[in-house]
Protein backbone atom coordinates (compact mmCIF):
# COMPACT_ATOMS: atom_id res chain seq x y z
CA UNK A 1 0.00 0.00 0.00
CA UNK A 2 1.36 3.48 -1.03
CA UNK A 3 0.31 6.72 -0.41
CA UNK A 4 1.97 9.58 -1.82
CA UNK A 5 0.95 13.27 -1.98
CA UNK A 6 2.83 15.00 -4.80
CA UNK A 7 3.61 18.76 -5.47
CA UNK A 8 5.23 18.64 -8.61
CA UNK A 9 3.42 16.60 -11.61
CA UNK A 10 3.38 13.05 -12.31
CA UNK A 11 3.13 10.80 -14.89
CA UNK A 12 0.65 8.38 -13.62
CA UNK A 13 1.74 5.33 -16.06
CA UNK A 14 5.07 5.73 -15.05
CA UNK A 15 3.88 5.48 -11.36
CA UNK A 16 1.99 2.32 -11.50
CA UNK A 17 4.95 1.01 -13.36
CA UNK A 18 6.97 1.74 -10.63
CA UNK A 19 4.65 0.31 -8.20
CA UNK A 20 3.76 -2.83 -9.83
CA UNK A 21 7.55 -3.69 -10.56
CA UNK A 22 8.52 -2.81 -6.99
CA UNK A 23 6.70 -5.10 -5.44
CA UNK A 24 8.73 -8.46 -6.54
CA UNK A 25 5.99 -10.75 -5.53
CA UNK A 26 2.87 -9.46 -7.04
CA UNK A 27 4.03 -10.97 -10.23
CA UNK A 28 1.65 -13.86 -11.53
CA UNK A 29 -0.30 -13.00 -8.13
CA UNK A 30 -3.25 -10.27 -9.23
CA UNK A 31 -5.62 -10.87 -12.25
CA UNK A 32 -7.21 -7.73 -11.93
CA UNK A 33 -6.46 -3.44 -11.76
CA UNK A 34 -8.95 -1.02 -11.32
CA UNK A 35 -7.09 2.26 -11.87
CA UNK A 36 -8.95 5.98 -12.04
CA UNK A 37 -7.18 9.06 -12.64
CA UNK A 38 -8.56 12.56 -12.43
CA UNK A 39 -7.63 14.91 -14.55
CA UNK A 40 -7.41 18.98 -14.51
CA UNK A 41 -9.79 20.01 -17.45
CA UNK A 42 -9.62 23.58 -18.99
CA UNK A 43 -13.17 24.60 -18.53
CA UNK A 44 -15.94 24.01 -15.70
CA UNK A 45 -19.33 25.34 -14.97
CA UNK A 46 -19.28 27.23 -18.42
CA UNK A 47 -16.30 28.67 -17.98
CA UNK A 48 -12.67 28.32 -18.90
CA UNK A 49 -10.17 27.46 -16.61
CA UNK A 50 -6.55 28.53 -16.46
CA UNK A 51 -5.44 27.11 -13.79
CA UNK A 52 -6.10 25.56 -10.29
CA UNK A 53 -4.55 25.98 -6.49
CA UNK A 54 -4.99 22.58 -4.21
CA UNK A 55 -4.88 23.39 -0.84
CA UNK A 56 -4.53 20.58 1.90
CA UNK A 57 -3.82 19.67 5.33
CA UNK A 58 -0.46 18.09 5.55
CA UNK A 59 -0.52 15.10 7.94
CA UNK A 60 -4.59 14.72 8.08
CA UNK A 61 -4.67 13.90 4.67
CA UNK A 62 -2.34 11.23 4.62
CA UNK A 63 -4.08 9.82 7.50
CA UNK A 64 -7.46 10.07 5.87
CA UNK A 65 -5.74 8.39 2.63
CA UNK A 66 -4.46 5.50 5.03
CA UNK A 67 -7.77 5.07 6.92
CA UNK A 68 -10.06 5.20 3.63
CA UNK A 69 -7.61 1.96 2.12
CA UNK A 70 -7.35 0.38 5.06
CA UNK A 71 -11.84 0.26 5.18
CA UNK A 72 -11.60 -0.91 1.52
CA UNK A 73 -8.97 -3.65 2.37
CA UNK A 74 -11.39 -4.88 4.87
CA UNK A 75 -14.00 -4.86 2.59
CA UNK A 76 -12.93 -6.57 -0.48
CA UNK A 77 -9.61 -8.94 -0.99
CA UNK A 78 -7.10 -6.56 -1.87
CA UNK A 79 -3.32 -7.21 -2.50
CA UNK A 80 -2.46 -3.90 -3.10
CA UNK A 81 -3.18 -0.09 -3.85
CA UNK A 82 -2.03 2.76 -4.38
CA UNK A 83 -2.84 6.36 -4.20
CA UNK A 84 -1.37 9.83 -5.75
CA UNK A 85 -2.81 13.32 -5.26
CA UNK A 86 -1.64 16.54 -6.46
CA UNK A 87 -1.40 19.97 -4.24
CA UNK A 88 -0.18 23.37 -5.07
CA UNK A 89 -0.60 24.82 -8.81
CA UNK A 90 -1.99 22.78 -11.16
CA UNK A 91 -2.27 23.56 -15.59
CA UNK A 92 -5.54 21.79 -17.12
CA UNK A 93 -4.29 18.48 -18.55
CA UNK A 94 -2.24 17.80 -15.79
CA UNK A 95 -3.40 14.46 -13.40
CA UNK A 96 -5.22 15.61 -9.89
CA UNK A 97 -5.69 12.01 -8.77
CA UNK A 98 -4.91 8.56 -9.15
CA UNK A 99 -6.22 5.39 -7.43
CA UNK A 100 -5.01 1.96 -8.45
CA UNK A 101 -5.85 -1.36 -7.02
CA UNK A 102 -4.86 -4.66 -7.16
CA UNK A 103 -7.33 -7.97 -6.89
CA UNK A 104 -7.55 -11.64 -7.86
CA UNK A 105 -10.97 -10.56 -9.48
CA UNK A 106 -12.23 -8.09 -11.48
CA UNK A 107 -15.34 -7.17 -9.46
CA UNK A 108 -13.48 -6.52 -6.30
CA UNK A 109 -11.01 -4.41 -8.01
CA UNK A 110 -13.45 -2.34 -9.53
CA UNK A 111 -15.85 -2.17 -6.24
CA UNK A 112 -12.27 -0.98 -4.00
CA UNK A 113 -11.13 1.59 -6.75
CA UNK A 114 -14.38 3.49 -6.85
CA UNK A 115 -15.05 3.39 -2.99
CA UNK A 116 -11.64 4.51 -2.47
CA UNK A 117 -11.90 7.70 -4.96
CA UNK A 118 -15.75 8.27 -2.96
CA UNK A 119 -14.37 8.34 0.14
CA UNK A 120 -11.40 10.03 -1.05
CA UNK A 121 -13.90 12.90 -2.41
CA UNK A 122 -15.87 13.02 0.83
CA UNK A 123 -12.80 12.38 3.27
CA UNK A 124 -9.85 13.64 2.24
CA UNK A 125 -8.76 17.41 2.81
CA UNK A 126 -7.93 19.08 0.06
CA UNK A 127 -9.37 22.14 -1.34
CA UNK A 128 -9.54 23.24 -5.09
CA UNK A 129 -9.54 26.86 -6.22
CA UNK A 130 -10.35 27.84 -9.94
CA UNK A 131 -8.40 30.84 -11.45
CA UNK A 132 -10.52 31.33 -14.48
CA UNK A 133 -8.84 32.82 -17.77
CA UNK A 134 -11.15 36.35 -16.51
CA UNK A 135 -8.48 36.18 -14.00
CA UNK A 136 -10.97 36.26 -11.31
CA UNK A 137 -10.39 33.04 -8.66
CA UNK A 138 -13.07 30.60 -7.24
CA UNK A 139 -13.13 28.39 -4.53
CA UNK A 140 -15.01 24.94 -5.64
CA UNK A 141 -17.86 24.41 -3.46
CA UNK A 142 -19.12 20.68 -3.30
CA UNK A 143 -17.96 17.28 -4.63
CA UNK A 144 -20.59 15.56 -6.35
CA UNK A 145 -21.64 12.34 -5.94
CA UNK A 146 -19.87 9.83 -8.57
CA UNK A 147 -22.12 7.28 -7.87
CA UNK A 148 -25.44 9.30 -9.43
CA UNK B 1 -4.40 24.15 28.26
CA UNK B 2 -2.93 24.73 25.24
CA UNK B 3 -4.99 24.49 21.82
CA UNK B 4 -3.48 24.55 18.26
CA UNK B 5 -6.11 25.74 16.10
CA UNK B 6 -6.41 25.58 12.32
CA UNK B 7 -8.22 27.13 9.23
CA UNK B 8 -8.29 25.98 5.71
CA UNK B 9 -9.18 27.19 2.18
CA UNK B 10 -11.93 29.38 1.89
CA UNK B 11 -12.56 29.88 5.48
CA UNK B 12 -8.63 30.70 6.18
CA UNK B 13 -9.33 33.54 3.18
CA UNK B 14 -12.54 34.99 5.23
CA UNK B 15 -10.81 34.94 9.00
CA UNK B 16 -7.56 36.37 7.42
CA UNK B 17 -5.52 33.92 9.73
CA UNK B 18 -4.44 30.05 9.30
CA UNK B 19 -3.86 29.66 12.65
CA UNK B 20 -4.69 30.60 16.07
CA UNK B 21 -2.38 28.98 19.37
CA UNK B 22 -4.68 29.39 22.68
CA UNK B 23 -3.43 29.27 25.74
CA UNK B 24 -6.51 29.10 28.47
CA UNK B 25 -8.43 27.28 30.23
CA UNK B 26 -11.40 26.06 30.27
CA UNK B 27 -12.82 25.24 26.68
CA UNK B 28 -14.72 22.27 27.00
CA UNK B 29 -15.51 21.13 23.29
CA UNK B 30 -14.70 21.98 19.86
CA UNK B 31 -17.69 24.39 19.76
CA UNK B 32 -15.67 26.13 22.58
CA UNK B 33 -12.59 26.65 20.51
CA UNK B 34 -14.31 27.99 17.61
CA UNK B 35 -17.01 30.61 19.91
CA UNK B 36 -13.28 31.59 21.79
CA UNK B 37 -11.31 31.95 19.30
CA UNK B 38 -13.67 33.80 16.86
CA UNK B 39 -16.28 35.66 19.32
CA UNK B 40 -17.50 37.87 16.50
CA UNK B 41 -17.50 35.46 13.72
CA UNK B 42 -20.64 33.84 12.21
CA UNK B 43 -19.82 30.40 11.57
CA UNK B 44 -20.22 29.54 7.84
CA UNK B 45 -22.80 26.83 6.99
CA UNK B 46 -21.53 23.79 6.73
CA UNK B 47 -17.79 23.97 8.21
CA UNK B 48 -16.25 20.46 9.22
CA UNK B 49 -14.09 19.89 12.58
CA UNK B 50 -11.50 17.77 12.92
CA UNK B 51 -9.51 17.37 16.47
CA UNK B 52 -5.85 15.39 15.32
CA UNK B 53 -6.73 15.42 12.14
CA UNK B 54 -9.64 13.13 12.76
CA UNK B 55 -13.09 14.40 11.83
CA UNK B 56 -15.91 15.41 14.62
CA UNK B 57 -18.85 16.42 15.85
CA UNK B 58 -18.70 20.11 17.29
CA UNK B 59 -19.46 18.89 20.94
CA UNK B 60 -16.57 16.71 21.21
CA UNK B 61 -14.11 17.05 23.64
CA UNK B 62 -10.62 18.68 23.41
CA UNK B 63 -7.49 18.05 25.78
CA UNK B 64 -4.73 19.92 26.68
CA UNK B 65 -1.76 19.62 23.52
CA UNK B 66 -5.09 18.91 20.63
CA UNK B 67 -4.51 20.18 17.61
CA UNK B 68 -8.60 21.39 16.26
CA UNK B 69 -9.23 22.02 12.59
CA UNK B 70 -11.96 24.07 10.71
CA UNK B 71 -12.38 23.79 6.89
CA UNK B 72 -15.32 23.74 4.80
CA UNK B 73 -16.51 20.47 2.87
CA UNK B 74 -13.45 19.37 0.80
CA UNK B 75 -13.30 19.50 -2.95
CA UNK B 76 -10.39 17.09 -3.55
CA UNK B 77 -10.00 14.24 -6.22
CA UNK C 1 -12.83 4.58 -30.41
CA UNK C 2 -10.14 1.59 -30.73
CA UNK C 3 -10.31 -1.94 -30.56
CA UNK C 4 -7.14 -4.10 -30.70
CA UNK C 5 -6.80 -7.57 -31.16
CA UNK C 6 -2.92 -8.30 -29.87
CA UNK C 7 -1.16 -11.09 -31.09
CA UNK C 8 1.78 -10.04 -29.83
CA UNK C 9 2.22 -9.60 -26.06
CA UNK C 10 1.40 -5.28 -25.43
CA UNK C 11 2.30 -2.55 -22.63
CA UNK C 12 -0.92 -1.38 -21.60
CA UNK C 13 0.36 1.79 -20.02
CA UNK C 14 2.49 2.43 -23.38
CA UNK C 15 -0.95 2.10 -25.17
CA UNK C 16 -2.72 3.96 -23.28
CA UNK C 17 -0.27 7.07 -22.91
CA UNK C 18 0.16 6.77 -26.73
CA UNK C 19 -3.74 6.73 -27.43
CA UNK C 20 -4.66 9.58 -25.22
CA UNK C 21 -1.55 11.94 -27.04
CA UNK C 22 -2.97 10.62 -30.11
CA UNK C 23 -6.49 12.23 -30.10
CA UNK C 24 -5.20 16.14 -29.76
CA UNK C 25 -8.40 17.33 -29.08
CA UNK C 26 -8.99 15.44 -25.85
CA UNK C 27 -6.30 17.39 -23.82
CA UNK C 28 -7.78 19.43 -21.20
CA UNK C 29 -11.42 17.61 -22.35
CA UNK C 30 -11.90 15.12 -19.89
CA UNK C 31 -11.58 14.48 -16.25
CA UNK C 32 -11.97 10.86 -15.49
CA UNK C 33 -10.41 7.88 -16.68
CA UNK C 34 -11.10 4.53 -15.23
CA UNK C 35 -8.86 1.70 -16.82
CA UNK C 36 -9.35 -2.04 -16.48
CA UNK C 37 -6.70 -4.68 -17.31
CA UNK C 38 -7.24 -8.14 -16.79
CA UNK C 39 -3.35 -9.96 -16.12
CA UNK C 40 -2.50 -13.78 -16.47
CA UNK C 41 -2.07 -15.65 -13.02
CA UNK C 42 -0.03 -17.97 -12.15
CA UNK C 43 -2.61 -19.89 -10.66
CA UNK C 44 -6.15 -21.03 -11.22
CA UNK C 45 -8.50 -23.40 -8.96
CA UNK C 46 -5.78 -24.30 -6.83
CA UNK C 47 -3.40 -25.67 -10.05
CA UNK C 48 -0.27 -23.95 -11.33
CA UNK C 49 -0.83 -22.76 -14.55
CA UNK C 50 2.29 -22.19 -16.58
CA UNK C 51 0.99 -20.80 -20.12
CA UNK C 52 -2.57 -20.29 -21.57
CA UNK C 53 -3.24 -20.13 -25.03
CA UNK C 54 -6.03 -17.43 -26.42
CA UNK C 55 -8.63 -18.70 -29.47
CA UNK C 56 -10.81 -16.31 -30.76
CA UNK C 57 -13.08 -15.88 -33.50
CA UNK C 58 -11.35 -13.09 -35.77
CA UNK C 59 -14.00 -11.03 -37.23
CA UNK C 60 -16.60 -11.90 -34.87
CA UNK C 61 -13.93 -10.90 -32.08
CA UNK C 62 -14.02 -7.08 -33.32
CA UNK C 63 -17.51 -7.08 -34.35
CA UNK C 64 -19.14 -7.79 -30.34
CA UNK C 65 -16.60 -5.62 -29.12
CA UNK C 66 -17.71 -2.43 -31.53
CA UNK C 67 -21.17 -3.20 -30.79
CA UNK C 68 -20.33 -3.68 -26.98
CA UNK C 69 -18.31 -0.12 -27.14
CA UNK C 70 -21.07 1.47 -29.07
CA UNK C 71 -23.66 0.43 -26.17
CA UNK C 72 -21.43 1.82 -23.47
CA UNK C 73 -21.39 5.17 -25.63
CA UNK C 74 -25.24 5.46 -25.67
CA UNK C 75 -25.96 4.73 -22.05
CA UNK C 76 -22.64 7.26 -20.75
CA UNK C 77 -21.71 10.30 -22.59
CA UNK C 78 -18.11 8.90 -22.83
CA UNK C 79 -15.71 10.84 -24.93
CA UNK C 80 -13.23 7.98 -25.86
CA UNK C 81 -12.86 4.12 -25.21
CA UNK C 82 -9.96 1.93 -26.13
CA UNK C 83 -10.16 -1.77 -25.42
CA UNK C 84 -7.60 -4.38 -26.38
CA UNK C 85 -7.32 -8.05 -26.05
CA UNK C 86 -4.97 -10.11 -26.75
CA UNK C 87 -4.90 -13.92 -28.60
CA UNK C 88 -2.66 -16.84 -28.86
CA UNK C 89 0.29 -18.01 -26.43
CA UNK C 90 0.28 -16.32 -23.08
CA UNK C 91 2.52 -16.50 -20.31
CA UNK C 92 1.70 -15.59 -16.17
CA UNK C 93 1.98 -12.10 -15.05
CA UNK C 94 0.91 -10.94 -18.84
CA UNK C 95 -1.79 -8.76 -19.44
CA UNK C 96 -4.98 -9.87 -21.12
CA UNK C 97 -6.97 -7.44 -21.75
CA UNK C 98 -7.11 -3.70 -21.69
CA UNK C 99 -10.18 -1.46 -20.83
CA UNK C 100 -10.13 2.44 -20.85
CA UNK C 101 -12.69 4.84 -21.02
CA UNK C 102 -12.16 8.66 -20.87
CA UNK C 103 -15.08 11.01 -19.53
CA UNK C 104 -16.05 14.15 -18.01
CA UNK C 105 -17.19 13.02 -15.16
CA UNK C 106 -15.81 9.76 -12.63
CA UNK C 107 -19.31 8.15 -12.46
CA UNK C 108 -19.52 7.70 -15.99
CA UNK C 109 -16.11 6.31 -16.45
CA UNK C 110 -16.68 3.71 -13.64
CA UNK C 111 -19.68 2.51 -15.06
CA UNK C 112 -18.94 2.37 -18.86
CA UNK C 113 -15.67 0.56 -17.94
CA UNK C 114 -17.38 -1.95 -16.19
CA UNK C 115 -20.29 -2.25 -18.44
CA UNK C 116 -17.54 -3.03 -20.97
CA UNK C 117 -15.83 -5.61 -19.32
CA UNK C 118 -18.60 -7.26 -18.47
CA UNK C 119 -20.20 -7.31 -21.86
CA UNK C 120 -16.95 -8.78 -23.19
CA UNK C 121 -16.58 -11.43 -20.63
CA UNK C 122 -19.66 -12.69 -21.63
CA UNK C 123 -20.28 -12.13 -25.44
CA UNK C 124 -16.83 -11.80 -26.99
CA UNK C 125 -15.85 -15.19 -28.52
CA UNK C 126 -12.45 -15.71 -27.07
CA UNK C 127 -11.58 -19.05 -25.27
CA UNK C 128 -8.39 -19.75 -22.92
CA UNK C 129 -7.24 -23.04 -22.64
CA UNK C 130 -4.60 -23.76 -19.87
CA UNK C 131 -1.45 -24.96 -19.88
CA UNK C 132 -1.00 -26.55 -16.18
CA UNK C 133 2.60 -26.92 -14.42
CA UNK C 134 1.75 -30.99 -14.76
CA UNK C 135 1.70 -30.65 -18.50
CA UNK C 136 -2.26 -31.41 -19.06
CA UNK C 137 -4.21 -28.68 -21.09
CA UNK C 138 -7.30 -27.70 -20.10
CA UNK C 139 -10.35 -25.81 -21.60
CA UNK C 140 -11.99 -22.63 -18.70
CA UNK C 141 -15.39 -23.62 -18.91
CA UNK C 142 -16.81 -20.50 -17.57
CA UNK C 143 -16.36 -16.92 -16.83
CA UNK C 144 -17.92 -15.87 -13.43
CA UNK C 145 -20.03 -12.93 -12.98
CA UNK C 146 -17.69 -9.99 -12.39
CA UNK C 147 -20.70 -7.80 -10.53
CA UNK C 148 -21.43 -10.14 -7.78
CA UNK D 1 -27.36 -22.79 -50.83
CA UNK D 2 -23.99 -22.54 -50.02
CA UNK D 3 -22.85 -22.41 -46.51
CA UNK D 4 -19.62 -21.97 -44.31
CA UNK D 5 -19.72 -23.36 -40.93
CA UNK D 6 -17.41 -23.01 -38.08
CA UNK D 7 -16.48 -24.48 -35.57
CA UNK D 8 -14.25 -23.35 -32.05
CA UNK D 9 -12.29 -24.37 -29.10
CA UNK D 10 -13.27 -27.62 -27.36
CA UNK D 11 -16.26 -27.69 -29.39
CA UNK D 12 -13.49 -27.75 -32.68
CA UNK D 13 -11.42 -30.25 -30.90
CA UNK D 14 -14.09 -32.52 -30.09
CA UNK D 15 -15.60 -32.49 -33.79
CA UNK D 16 -12.05 -32.46 -35.09
CA UNK D 17 -12.75 -29.85 -37.52
CA UNK D 18 -12.76 -26.65 -37.79
CA UNK D 19 -15.08 -25.90 -40.67
CA UNK D 20 -17.34 -27.36 -43.12
CA UNK D 21 -18.42 -26.01 -46.47
CA UNK D 22 -22.10 -26.74 -47.24
CA UNK D 23 -23.60 -27.26 -50.92
CA UNK D 24 -27.19 -28.22 -50.30
CA UNK D 25 -30.51 -27.36 -50.88
CA UNK D 26 -33.11 -27.05 -48.00
CA UNK D 27 -31.36 -26.06 -44.59
CA UNK D 28 -33.96 -23.52 -43.09
CA UNK D 29 -32.78 -22.53 -39.76
CA UNK D 30 -29.31 -22.87 -37.71
CA UNK D 31 -30.24 -26.08 -36.01
CA UNK D 32 -31.11 -27.36 -39.38
CA UNK D 33 -27.42 -26.66 -40.47
CA UNK D 34 -26.14 -28.48 -37.26
CA UNK D 35 -28.06 -31.71 -37.83
CA UNK D 36 -26.90 -31.90 -41.17
CA UNK D 37 -22.98 -31.04 -40.52
CA UNK D 38 -22.65 -33.62 -37.61
CA UNK D 39 -25.62 -36.30 -38.01
CA UNK D 40 -24.28 -38.58 -35.50
CA UNK D 41 -22.94 -36.33 -32.92
CA UNK D 42 -24.98 -35.38 -29.93
CA UNK D 43 -24.71 -31.62 -29.31
CA UNK D 44 -23.01 -30.54 -26.25
CA UNK D 45 -24.50 -28.31 -23.80
CA UNK D 46 -24.48 -24.57 -23.73
CA UNK D 47 -23.26 -24.48 -26.97
CA UNK D 48 -23.78 -21.34 -28.78
CA UNK D 49 -24.42 -20.02 -32.43
CA UNK D 50 -23.88 -16.90 -34.51
CA UNK D 51 -24.95 -16.28 -38.01
CA UNK D 52 -22.72 -14.03 -39.89
CA UNK D 53 -21.15 -12.92 -36.83
CA UNK D 54 -23.78 -12.47 -34.71
CA UNK D 55 -25.52 -14.17 -31.67
CA UNK D 56 -28.74 -16.31 -33.28
CA UNK D 57 -30.86 -18.37 -31.33
CA UNK D 58 -31.08 -22.26 -33.14
CA UNK D 59 -34.58 -21.67 -34.54
CA UNK D 60 -33.23 -18.36 -36.76
CA UNK D 61 -33.35 -18.35 -40.51
CA UNK D 62 -29.80 -19.22 -42.54
CA UNK D 63 -29.92 -17.98 -46.07
CA UNK D 64 -27.40 -18.83 -49.10
CA UNK D 65 -23.86 -17.69 -48.50
CA UNK D 66 -24.18 -17.38 -44.64
CA UNK D 67 -21.38 -17.86 -41.78
CA UNK D 68 -22.61 -20.20 -39.69
CA UNK D 69 -20.58 -20.74 -35.91
CA UNK D 70 -21.05 -23.03 -33.44
CA UNK D 71 -18.87 -22.85 -29.97
CA UNK D 72 -18.63 -22.94 -26.36
CA UNK D 73 -19.36 -20.48 -23.71
CA UNK D 74 -16.80 -17.75 -24.27
CA UNK D 75 -13.86 -17.24 -21.64
CA UNK D 76 -12.22 -13.81 -22.42
CA UNK D 77 -11.19 -11.01 -20.52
Amino acid sequence: MDIKICPEPFDPWQEIQAHQSSVADMAGKFGATSIFIGTMRDFNEGDNVQGMTLEHYPGMTEKQLEKIVAEAMRQWPVIDALVMHRVGDILPNEPIVLVAVWTSHRGDAFDASRYIMEALKSRAPFWKKELLKSQSERWLVKNTDGYL
Amino acid sequence: MSIKVRYFASLKESIGRSEDNLEIAGLATVGDVWRYANPNKVLPDNILAAVNMDYVEWDAAVNDGDEVAFFPPVTGG
